[in-house]
């Protein structure tokens, strides 16, 4: 009897991120009935997409046992950049494809000291954190930028009835899924974060991965932070300030663990962004006293993590027992 | 010639490992390495494996000049190494961990992705050529050290080797899937594979190996050939450079009848189901049993390292409620357990601190928990070198330098400065040599002899058969069947190890 | 800063998060310069603890006077303090000291009174147009005493019109133009029917104005859709939203006024010279009926030609 | 002689001190005003508070977790303290016994804070950097709410001297910061607690198999780097004869930089309490000199980055000069 309960209880919480994003969802609407319509829970995702996409590169180097404090500046050149190049007569296309490009050598930077002078990767994405940000506002005079009409059409457009953001958002989370999921090198990303000493007696390329995931994650970032302006339509000095932590903690609540080897874009990371997100928003709709905000995120994500966490003692114990249920 | 070593040397920093080594191997041929702890064999076969650099030195492979710039051009030679240390990774799946160097794959669009099914089939293949039956698609975290030890076999055969190097691969093993190994290699010697087989167990290196090599201190001392008239004694005299009589020492000591540990109708299903047995004061009991028999389990449950669901422990008669190993530690409790490198070392740590962690309450100051240094650090020394350590430095290398059997004394130094009532010991003499197995057989001999008791799991029953008051058969998660020393009884105890699991099978 | 022999002047700024911060740097630095004085900066990120550490080394560099925008009314004590003691001259930019113990300049325009004119403005157009409004505010960090004090000056003007006017969205957005787009486009997708969006500061409104085009709700002042739209600052994007008929209201910060007056007191009291102490700048409120009388006067103005 | 040196250079592991002496000698040639003695105080001072907070943050990483909450702790003991201790709050106590309270208060705010993180990674088994990014979005949130973002000041004179007194000549911040360092000293190096520290942040496992108290030594440290941030309050609350909810908002790169800089690993069981001072030192001495040379803040932002980055590559190449090649 006892066993048939606990084994109940432990199928319910085997989905406990889903199942908590759901009791949040459910909570706003019925707070409100504008939480519920098509057009805000697109929002929802219009809104995510750019925190999900750094996550998603986040992910590959937290799988890796790696950090990248960076990815805020890297956003914030991404902005400045594409800004600085179509007020001097660029087109539109060209801008981004260049700002893809800066992202992936901000990546391939960091990836050069950490691979080459094999410094620990908190303090070479530290000091690129500064100087990105600084060369950052010294491209752009410390002030704003507001860039021009063909920004905003990309961000507000929709291609077969999916908004732009949410279309690049898909893209990227599906081909980060199948990289990690279903290539080779994907899974020796986790072989790597499990044990670099290991992977590299077993004869994997270990610098490669590691050079890889820090472009990957470059590269993500300034696609974020396109994505990011394309919707705002301006660049601030403190554009992407703080984004390394919200994308550390999209990454985390969806289960990635910062010791590296354990983790996944679909849906944990996804889904991470999106509960943030979503408080965010439902807290607005349902117009919340401005001070109870951080109060409020603060707890409800303590609450899935602590959920999220006493599932998976649960986990622990029944996989011990063997692959029998 | 398949493969030929010529005056290999290697040193750490300071430290000569190997002093020019030299022998060859021959396609179809098994060669036995033997040596005591710390004599180098690992560093030679990781020097073959691409992993280390010699100092100096040349080896030829096939009559070419060979010199690995990584393990991947060993590999790509067909060089596979079975590490001592498994070299598997527990987050990923058995098939996975099979393959993750090299998986099958299939074009989708252009693009290479796994082929999932192809590697299930392929991983099922070489899992059943090892005897291990499991699910290709389990995560490695959850399996037994021997079934990693299997995998991380059926892990070197998947590279179709010409030279397959086996760096003590029956350490986890039970006799059981041992047979099932040796039938392995001589059918892979039948097909002109060239292998390197590095055991303490020399029985199993006589009856396996062509020729056998002896190490000692990083030197080559010694070159037998099959048929060329050598005995087990030459062999160990040469490993260990003196004479050693008595195998297992005596012991007169006779067990006491007051049940120092009682477990009672202990069960965790499906691994441990109602498990009850008494360990008498000044008693060794055996346990034996084959891989996946429980008998790891019933100790970490009783250890609290593992929650169970129903049963009970009774120390000195009393019920205990708290089950946790500062509770155990601190009522003279101590566990060994089987997995060295995860549960018994802080792999970073030096000497030192590893043997002094269990004990550092004993150490200190009632005010403050001052740690008297002088004292644990002698008594931690002390213990070492009674279990023959064989290192450098006790406070400056890291135990993670140390040879494999090294670092399992290490484990057991720390237990016993504890000066434990009960010492449950979980595959002690793991990787250790023949040298330093006697001394550890005298050493659990003086514990007993002070009055103590130990809880010995062991895969190897001559360990048992020489060690044990009582030996009790687990399978399945049951105690099976039970043997006092006067009746032991090596093919009953077999028998009830087999008999059930077999039964069982079949229902 | 280039060594000359002149006096050297100590900068201290909390933070340029806003254009309306890096337009007073470079007034004061331009300041500086054409009185023949050459200057340090620094920049504090909002951290109250970090100024005062810069400004202490300032003082131990012996610099000759100190502009400082402080993180606050209270935090900045300490820290005129210091410079007393150090005998060395200083003005607070932007922010009245709460104790009016020790000797300093300072500039401030007031705002509290500034917000709560440039609301008032607003109501007054919301009721000569008539009809029912539903009204929206950005809010910026709460932390930050300014941002506070423009909240607490919106509310107060509207207790006049909570007739017509009501509350429906205060969307915090601690200074942050991605949470700004993304609170005000739920705040819109709640309440569809907000026509009445004053924004705490200027630099908020590319947010505004992202989420607005994306509800087809951005049109100029006459429109029927129009939404009430009222700002506060006067950067160069207002500035130009106002010249292109979307903006109603705006209230501005006469920058170069209160540069141009702080510098010239600091050096008085660093030549020893009666100084002005207190600089008051009136600011003004800006709107599409005034636009010809005060747009040149707006520092955005400079910002937008550039 | 220069051979010698440079072989205890090699083999020490004060590095980042010898690169600290090295910098304040450049700076003091280059810099105006640089090596005077109302700098070195402004150093000393500007040290003290760091050094305390971020020694409880070693501790902490020495366990293999990480404390990002110390800026609410800050924050909010700030507030409370400040609100004991206020004339304003009509308590009515005298000033020098509300002083007392004051300060205790603080303290147990932040031992308070420290609990709540070490249980909820202990006992409910949440990854550290969730339960204390959450609990910084809360405690934060909580005393911007709690204040309603106002300011707490008329505090008692006898606090306010803290900062500014001194015993037997030597300043109280510095009496403080030298008490902190020479606590976690002698717990890390001479008693038991200390050895298990390290044990728990080298493996988990071995250590609890061992006889380790692992959930009460990893408590204890979060309640330690609590109290050490509290402390931290104290000083910058007097400092700034103010009690603000945004207190230390910025300081976390700064701290955890400075641990990581120092060369305490962020995944545990190694680390020393003076590596931790000489880091403090760097970050600081970078800061002040920066601060007084009169570059733009741009420009002060790359070159912290690049000097961050020059000190990890001198170090790297120190222990392994074969990568110089
Ligand atoms: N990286 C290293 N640094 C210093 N010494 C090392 C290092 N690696 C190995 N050693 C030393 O080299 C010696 C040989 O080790 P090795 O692992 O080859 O022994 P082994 O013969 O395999 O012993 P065992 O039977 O215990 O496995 C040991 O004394 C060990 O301490
Ligand atoms: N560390 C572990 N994690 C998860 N499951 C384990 C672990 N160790 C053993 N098991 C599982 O528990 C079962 C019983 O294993 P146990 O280790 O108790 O047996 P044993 O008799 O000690 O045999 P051996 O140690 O030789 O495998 C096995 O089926 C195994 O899959
Ligand atoms: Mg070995
Ligand atoms: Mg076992």
């Amino acid at each position: 009897m006892k066993v048939i309960q606990a084994r109940s209880i432990r199928k319910v919480l085997d989905h406990s991120t889903l199942i908590l994003f759901a009791a949040i969802v459910i909570t706003f609407g019925f707070l409100s009935s504008q939480f519920f319509t098509f057009q805000n829970l697109s929002n929802i995702l219009i809104q995510s997409s750019s925190l999900a996409i750094i996550a998603t590169g986040m992910t590959f180097v937290l799988l890796t046992a790696g950090i990248d404090l960076s990815v805020g500046s890297t956003m914030f050149l991404a902005g400045v950049v594409s800004a600085k190049m179509v007020a001097w007569g660029s087109p539109l296309w060209l801008a981004c494809v260049t700002v893809l490009l800066v992202g992936t050598l901000y990546g391939l930077v960091n990836a050069f000291f950490i691979y080459r002078f094999k410094i620990i990767p908190f303090i070479v994405t530290l000091a690129t954190f500064y100087v990105g940000r600084g060369f950052g506002l010294f491209l752009s005079e410390t002030r704003a930028m507001n860039l021009p009409e063909g920004f905003l059409k990309i961000g507000s457009v929709s291609i077969l009835g999916i908004p732009f953001p949410v279309l690049v958002l898909g893209v990227v989370i599906l081909s980060a899924h199948l990289a990690l999921s279903k290539t080779q090198f994907g899974r020796q990303i986790y072989a790597v974060g499990n044990n670099a000493e290991k992977a590299r007696k077993a004869g994997m390329p270990v610098d490669r991965i590691l050079l890889s995931v820090y472009l990957i994650c470059g590269f993500c970032a300034a696609l974020g932070g396109l994505v990011a302006i394309a919707q705002l339509g301006a660049v601030s000095p403190t554009f992407g300030k703080q984004s390394e932590f919200m994308a550390i903690a999209a990454a985390i609540l969806g289960g990635t663990s910062l010791f590296g080897g354990k983790g996944n874009v679909f849906p944990g990371t996804l889904i991470g962004a999106v509960t943030i997100q979503s408080i965010q928003n439902g807290l607005v709709i349902v117009n919340a006293n401005p001070y109870l905000y951080p109060l409020i995120t603060g707890a409800v994500i303590f609450l899935i993590v602590l959920i999220d966490s006493l599932r998976h003692m649960q986990e622990v114990k029944s996989r011990r027992l063997g692959a029998s249920f | 010639m398949l493969l030929e070593l010529k005056e290999i040397k290697k040193s750490f920093g300071q430290v000569r490992v190997l002093k020019g080594v030299s022998f060859t191997l021959e396609a179809g041929k098994v060669l036995g390495l033997v040596g005591e702890n710390g004599a180098g064999k690992s560093t030679l076969m990781n020097i073959l494996g691409g992993i280390h650099k010699p100092s100096s030195g040349e080896v030829f492979l096939e009559g070419k000049a060979f010199a690995p710039q990584g393990p991947t051009v060993s590999l790509n030679s067909g060089i596979a190494l079975i590490h001592q240390e498994l070299n598997l990774f527990p987050n990923l799946t058995v098939f996975e961990n099979l393959f993750v160097k090299n998986f099958p794959r299939k074009s989708v669009a252009g693009i290479k992705l796994i082929d999932r099914r192809a590697a299930i089939f392929r991983a099922k293949e070489l899992l059943e050529q090892v005897g291990l039956d499991i699910e290709p698609d389990r995560i490695v975290e959850s399996l037994s050290p021997a079934q990693r030890q299997l995998l991380e076999i059926a892990k070197a055969l998947s590279s179709s080797p010409r030279i397959i190097i086996f760096d003590e691969p029956t350490t986890a093993l039970t006799r059981h899937e041992s047979r099932r190994l040796f039938s392995l290699i001589n059918d892979l010697r039948s097909n002109g594979i060239g292998m390197i087989y590095i055991s303490h167990n020399l029985e199993d290196v006589i009856s396996l190996s062509d020729d056998i090599a002896v190490l000692r201190d990083g030197e080559f001392i010694n070159g037998y050939t099959k048929g060329g008239g050598y005995s087990l004694g030459s062999i160990i005299r040469d490993m260990v450079g003196r004479d050693m009589d008595q195998f297992f020492p005596d012991r007169d000591n006779i067990p006491r009848t007051d049940h120092l540990l009682e477990v009672k109708n202990l069960g965790m299903a499906p691994i441990v189901n109602g498990v009850s047995f008494v360990a008498k004061k000044g008693e060794v009991l055996g346990f034996y049993g084959l891989v996946g028999a429980g008998r790891s389990e019933v100790a970490r449950c009783i250890y609290g390292l593992d929650s169970f669901e129903y049963g009970e422990v009774l120390w000195n008669g009393m019920r205990v409620k708290t089950l946790n190993p500062a509770a155990w530690i601190s009522r003279g409790v101590a566990f060994l357990t089987e997995d060295r490198r995860e549960e018994g070392l802080l792999l970073d740590q030096s000497i030192e601190k590893n043997v002094a962690l269990a004990s550092l309450g004993s150490f200190a100051s009632a005010f403050l928990r001052r740690i008297k240094r002088k004292d644990i650090n002698s008594a931690a020394k002390k213990k070492a070198e009674a279990t023959r350590v064989k290192c450098d430095s006790f406070d400056g290398q890291a135990t993670s330098t140390l040879s494999g059997g090294n670092q399992q004394k290490i484990v057991l130094a720390k237990w016993l400065l504890t000066d434990p009532k009960l010492l449950i010991l979980d595959e002690p003499t793991k990787g250790i040599d023949v040298g330093a197995k006697h001394d550890i057989y005298e050493l659990v001999n003086e514990l007993v002899g002070n009055g103590s008791s130990v809880l010995l799991i062991s895969s190897e029953l001559e360990e048992l058969l020489g060690m044990c008051d009582r030996i009790l058969v687990m399978n399945r998660g049951r105690i099976s069947a039970e043997f006092a020393k006067d009746v032991f009884n090596r093919e009953a105890i077999l028998e009830s190890a087999l008999h059930v699991m077999e039964e069982a099978i079949g229902a | 800063s280039q060594e000359k022999n002149g006096p050297v002047i100590g900068i201290s700024f909390e933070t340029l998060q806003a254009e309306y911060w890096v337009a007073s740097l470079e007034s004061i630095k331009a300041e500086c310069e054409r009185n023949g004085a050459s200057y340090i900066e620094s920049v504090a990120d909002g951290d109250a603890n970090r100024q005062f550490e810069q400004v202490s080394n300032f003082i131990s560099r012996r610099v000759d006077g100190i502009i400082i925008a402080p993180k606050d009314a209270h935090t900045v004590i300490p820290i005129i303090k210091a410079a007393n003691k150090a005998n060395i001259p200083i003005a607070i930019y932007n922010r009245v000291p709460v104790e009016n113990s020790g000797e300093y300049i300072t500039v401030v325009a007031d705002n509290y009174e500034i917000a709560k004119s440039a609301v008032d403005h607003m109501g007054r157009i919301a009721r000569e147009k008539g009809g029912e409004y539903k009204a929206m505010i950005l809010i910026g960090d709460l932390g930050d005493i300014n941002a506070i004090n423009r909240r607490k000056g919106f509310e107060d003007a509207l207790v006049e019109y909570s007739d017509i006017v009501e509350l429906v969205a205060e969307v915090p957005t601690e200074w942050n133009q991605e949470k700004a787009l993304a609170g005000v486009t739920n705040a819109l997708q709640a309440n569809p029917d907000i026509n009445f969006i004053f924004s705490s500061s200027d630099f908020l409104f590319p947010s505004i104005v992202s989420a607005l085009k994306n509800l087809d709700k951005y049109h100029p002042v006459g429109h029927e859709d129009h939404v009430l739209l009222g700002g506060f600052d006067g950067d160069a994007m207002a500035y130009k939203m106002l010249m292109e008929g979307y903006l109603d209201v705006d209230g501005v910060q006469d920058v170069h006024f209160e540069c141009v007056e702080a510098v010239q007191s600091i050096f008085d009291m660093i030549e020893g010279k009666e100084a002005n102490m207190r600089i008051r700048d009136p600011g003004f409120v800006i709107h599409q009926g005034n636009i010809d009388e005060f747009a040149g006067r707006m520092w955005g103005a400079d910002f937008a030609s550039e | 002689m220069i051979a010698q040196l440079k072989e205890h250079y090699q083999k020490s592991d004060n590095s980042i001190l010898y690169l600290c002496v090295l910098y304040y000698i450049v700076m003091s040639f280059i810099t105006p005003g640089f090596f005077s003695l109302g700098n070195n105080w402004n150093l000393l001072f500007n040290l003290m508070p760091l050094v305390i907070v971020s020694i409880g943050q070693t501790c902490v990483m020495l366990t293999g977790g990480i404390d990002l909450s110390i800026t609410s702790t800050i924050a909010l003991s700030s507030v409370v303290g400040a609100s004991f201790m206020s004339s304003d709050s009509g308590l009515g106590f005298n000033p020098s016994v509300s002083t007392f309270i004051g300060i205790g208060v603080m303290l147990v705010v932040g031992a308070a804070i420290g609990l709540v993180n070490g249980v909820a990674v202990t006992k409910l088994g949440m990854p550290a950097f969730m339960v204390t990014l959450t609990t910084m979005m809360f405690f934060s949130g909580f005393a911007v709410w709690l204040t309603e973002s106002q300011n707490i000041y008329n505090l008692p004179d006898s606090f306010l001297r803290i900062s500014s007194m001194s015993m037997r000549d030597v300043p109280i911040p510095v009496v403080a910061a030298l008490g902190v360092m020479l606590i976690a000293y002698f717990i890390l190096n001479t008693t038991v607690i200390g050895e298990w520290i390290y044990a728990v942040g080298l493996n988990v496992k071995v250590a609890r198999i061992s006889g380790v108290n692992v959930d009460g030594t990893i408590i204890s440290c979060y309640v330690f780097c609590g109290v050490c941030a509290a402390l931290g309050a104290v000083l910058y609350t007097s400092r700034l004869e103010t009690g603000s909810p945004i207190m230390g908002q910025n300081i976390l790169l700064d701290v955890i930089g400075a641990v990581v800089i120092g060369g305490t690993s962020l995944f545990g069981g190694k680390g020393k309490v003076k590596w931790t001072l000489f880091g403090v030192l760097f970050i600081s001495l970078l800061d002040n000199g920066l601060n007084l040379i009169g570059l733009s803040y741009f420009l002060i932002m790359i070159v912290k980055g690049l000097v961050i980055l020059f000190a990890a590559i001198l170090n790297v190449l120190k222990e392994r000069p074969s990568l110089a090649s």
